[in-house]
């Protein structure tokens, strides 16, 4: 058996890990049917430290590879478990690699064989088809059937399915937005803490734009339309896209107003938080 | 394949019938002989007397259907003159199969909006129906009637006398007004949604801008 | 034309040959045999022993460029492999990106063990073949054609009339399937290979074992 260094070999030459198993069986001038597994295993692991690859997919595949190997190889050394294939040993816990190393190889006899196969006949060329006017021939139309029904159902089949469709897509983003609730609590606890420090306060003093996520002033924009429905702030722009300025109501104020507004929905939700 | 092909190439005398014979066929068209000699490498003698033969091969063979004619200067593979009547069969029109429903859906869309467009077609059916429009335009289901006005000026469609004809005028007017049918409804559907989920991130909010939400059920009147 | 077209048209056994070689030619695409038997008024038998006849003529006749060929139930006729170099000088070279080793692979599990899922493909090369499968699907030589009755139902996968033109393959049943992924033990699989050796005089069957081919030559040429 050579050394068990595998210098020079890349990753990218293989298809996988079942090619890289088969080259070393291969090169070592292994049989197939009786696979020096330990000696295997370690040429195997040896080319896996040696190799870079930026793929973690590809790794994965060679890891997992690696893995049953080391499987086989300590199934191998349990006693009452010799080499060699007959019948009246029990399973040898090589069969399965066995057999998907045979299977491989036969891919790979075919996959050349298709190879050689297109270089030859690919090149093959078939005719544009003769247009029945250059020989003369004119060819009737036949009417194709028309059925209102089918058009009458295709109809609704598709305004039932854009019904399905947008319903989808809004339930996701009412998902997308409910996610985000969370967070809002949390802005919500921010942003009365700062009233509660200030009393009055900017909206962009607490959000600044230029050290917060959008997504952030989304949910603290979100926050403050929360306390403005709970009536706990008050919040004040001019205009669109103006700066908004936030107070803190008094609890006495908050009371009066709740009870000029008598919306018990409002109570309701209040009470919840 | 080498770089300079014109110089390195050479045919035998024993490959030229064939490949005489191949390049008409490929080409379907007349071929001239000037061409012919630069292809296969060879002087005019040596192709017209290739060409003879095989033109004689082919006309004196009863078993061929094809024959290799010469007209002026090019050589063109057709059929034979007595082939026209299985010809006749062979391009005669066979009932065709009932259209299928992804069909009567493309033309449904491209009845209730039209003139249309592929794009929007597609946006209505939420799938992609460009074959589905090529051969409604075969079978003169629909008719293209100029352009959109917008990038790329895409094709409008409409539908033609035929389908009028074939689904009755009175039936056109009775089609139900279905807003799920139309790519305006489709296209505001989207918007709508768009912005909605774009409030998450690609906008300045502002108390007017929000979106309405089911679960904030107060935010609309804010 | 007559009116009533399927009954009075007749050819004769001597008229077949020509007629079926100027249909094949017109068409340029394969056309089925049914449809041949329909156009000719033939049956099957007379009609496939009249292909088997035309296809002999032209693949044994090297004057001819021209080959007829099955795929499956359609016969096409075509330039014959040999035919390449002179066509690319008559027509430019389409160009294409040559493929990987991978993508034979996967193409070979799809053509022997078809219908496949995605899932089996991996199995056997023990790895991912998502993109591989993509790029198939695009070049043509596989299409998705329904899926497995098992869970999550998966979509199988066959290969295209256009796989079996550009690779010389009358017909998937040429193709036995890779044999490997019925067994569970190698005894098994050895017990199989002992039983087919036995069978086919005494030749060592082993799993190299492929198809023959007699119009295809000897892969060390190529």
């Amino acid at each position: 058996m050579p050394s068990h260094r595998v210098p020079d070999l890349k990753i990218d030459r293989f298809e996988g890990p079942l090619d890289l198993l088969f080259h070393l069986i291969e090169k070592n001038d292994i049989d197939i049917y009786d696979i020096p597994i330990a000696e295997i295993t370690d040429q195997y692991m040896s080319f896996l430290h040696g190799m870079s690859t930026p793929d973690m997919e590809v790794a994965s595949e060679f890891l997992v590879m690696a893995a049953t190997l080391i499987h086989i190889k300590s199934k191998m050394m349990l006693p009452g478990i010799r080499t060699g294939v007959s019948p009246e040993e029990g399973e040898d816990p090589r069969e399965e690699l066995v057999i998907r190393l045979l299977q491989y190889r036969r891919c790979k006899i075919l996959a050349q064989d298709l190879r050689g196969r297109y270089a030859y006949y690919a090149g093959s060329l078939t005719k544009l088809p003769t247009l029945p006017k250059t020989l003369e021939i004119t060819v009737q139309s036949v009417p194709q059937e028309f059925e209102p029904d089918c058009f009458n159902r295709a109809i609704m089949a598709v305004c039932a399915r854009n019904e399905v469709r947008f319903a989808d897509l809004s339930s996701k983003i009412t998902h997308l937005l409910k996610r985000e609730k969370v967070s809002i609590r949390d802005k919500m606890k921010a942003v009365w803490q700062k009233l509660t420090e200030k009393g009055r306060i900017f909206f962009h003093e607490i959000f600044p734009v230029a050290e917060t996520e959008k997504e952030e002033r989304v949910a603290g924009f979100m926050a403050v339309l929360e306390l403005l429905r709970s009536n706990r702030i008050s919040a004040d722009q001019e205009r669109p896209f103006d700066v908004i300025l936030l107070s803190k109501k008094e609890e006495r104020t908050r009371k009066e107003s709740r009870m000029y507004l008598k919306e018990p929905h409002h109570v309701r939700k209040e009470n919840q938080t | 394949m080498t770089e300079t092909p014109t110089d390195v190439f050479t045919l035998s005398r024993d490959e030229l019938p064939a490949a005489l014979e191949a390049v008409l066929f490929a080409s379907g068209d007349p071929v001239s002989l000037d061409r012919i000699c630069e292809i296969t490498g060879t002087d005019k003698e040596t192709a017209l007397e290739a060409l003879r033969r095989l033109t004689d091969r082919y006309n004196e063979d009863p078993r061929s259907g094809i024959s290799v004619r010469r007209l002026e200067n090019d050589y063109v593979m057709c059929t034979k003159p007595g082939m026209k009547s299985i010809l006749e069969r062979f391009f005669r029109p066979r009932s065709r199969p009932p259209m299928s429903q992804a069909t009567y859906e493309t033309l449904a869309v491209i009845a209730y909006n039209q003139p249309v467009t592929r794009a929007q077609v597609e946006s209505v059916r939420g799938v992609s129906s460009d074959s589905i429009i090529s051969r409604l335009l075969e079978r003169g289901w629909i008719q293209e009637c100029g352009t959109l006005d917008a990038p790329g000026r895409p094709v409008l469609f409409e539908t033609t006398q035929q389908f009028l004809m074939e689904f009755g005028i009175e039936s056109v007017a009775e089609m139900p007004a279905m807003d799920l049918m139309m790519y305006s409804t489709i296209r505001d559907l989207e918007k709508s949604l768009e912005e909605a989920a774009g409030a998450r991130d690609n906008r300045q909010v502002s108390i007017e801008h929000l979106p309405s939400d089911p679960d904030y059920p107060d935010m609309g009147h804010l």
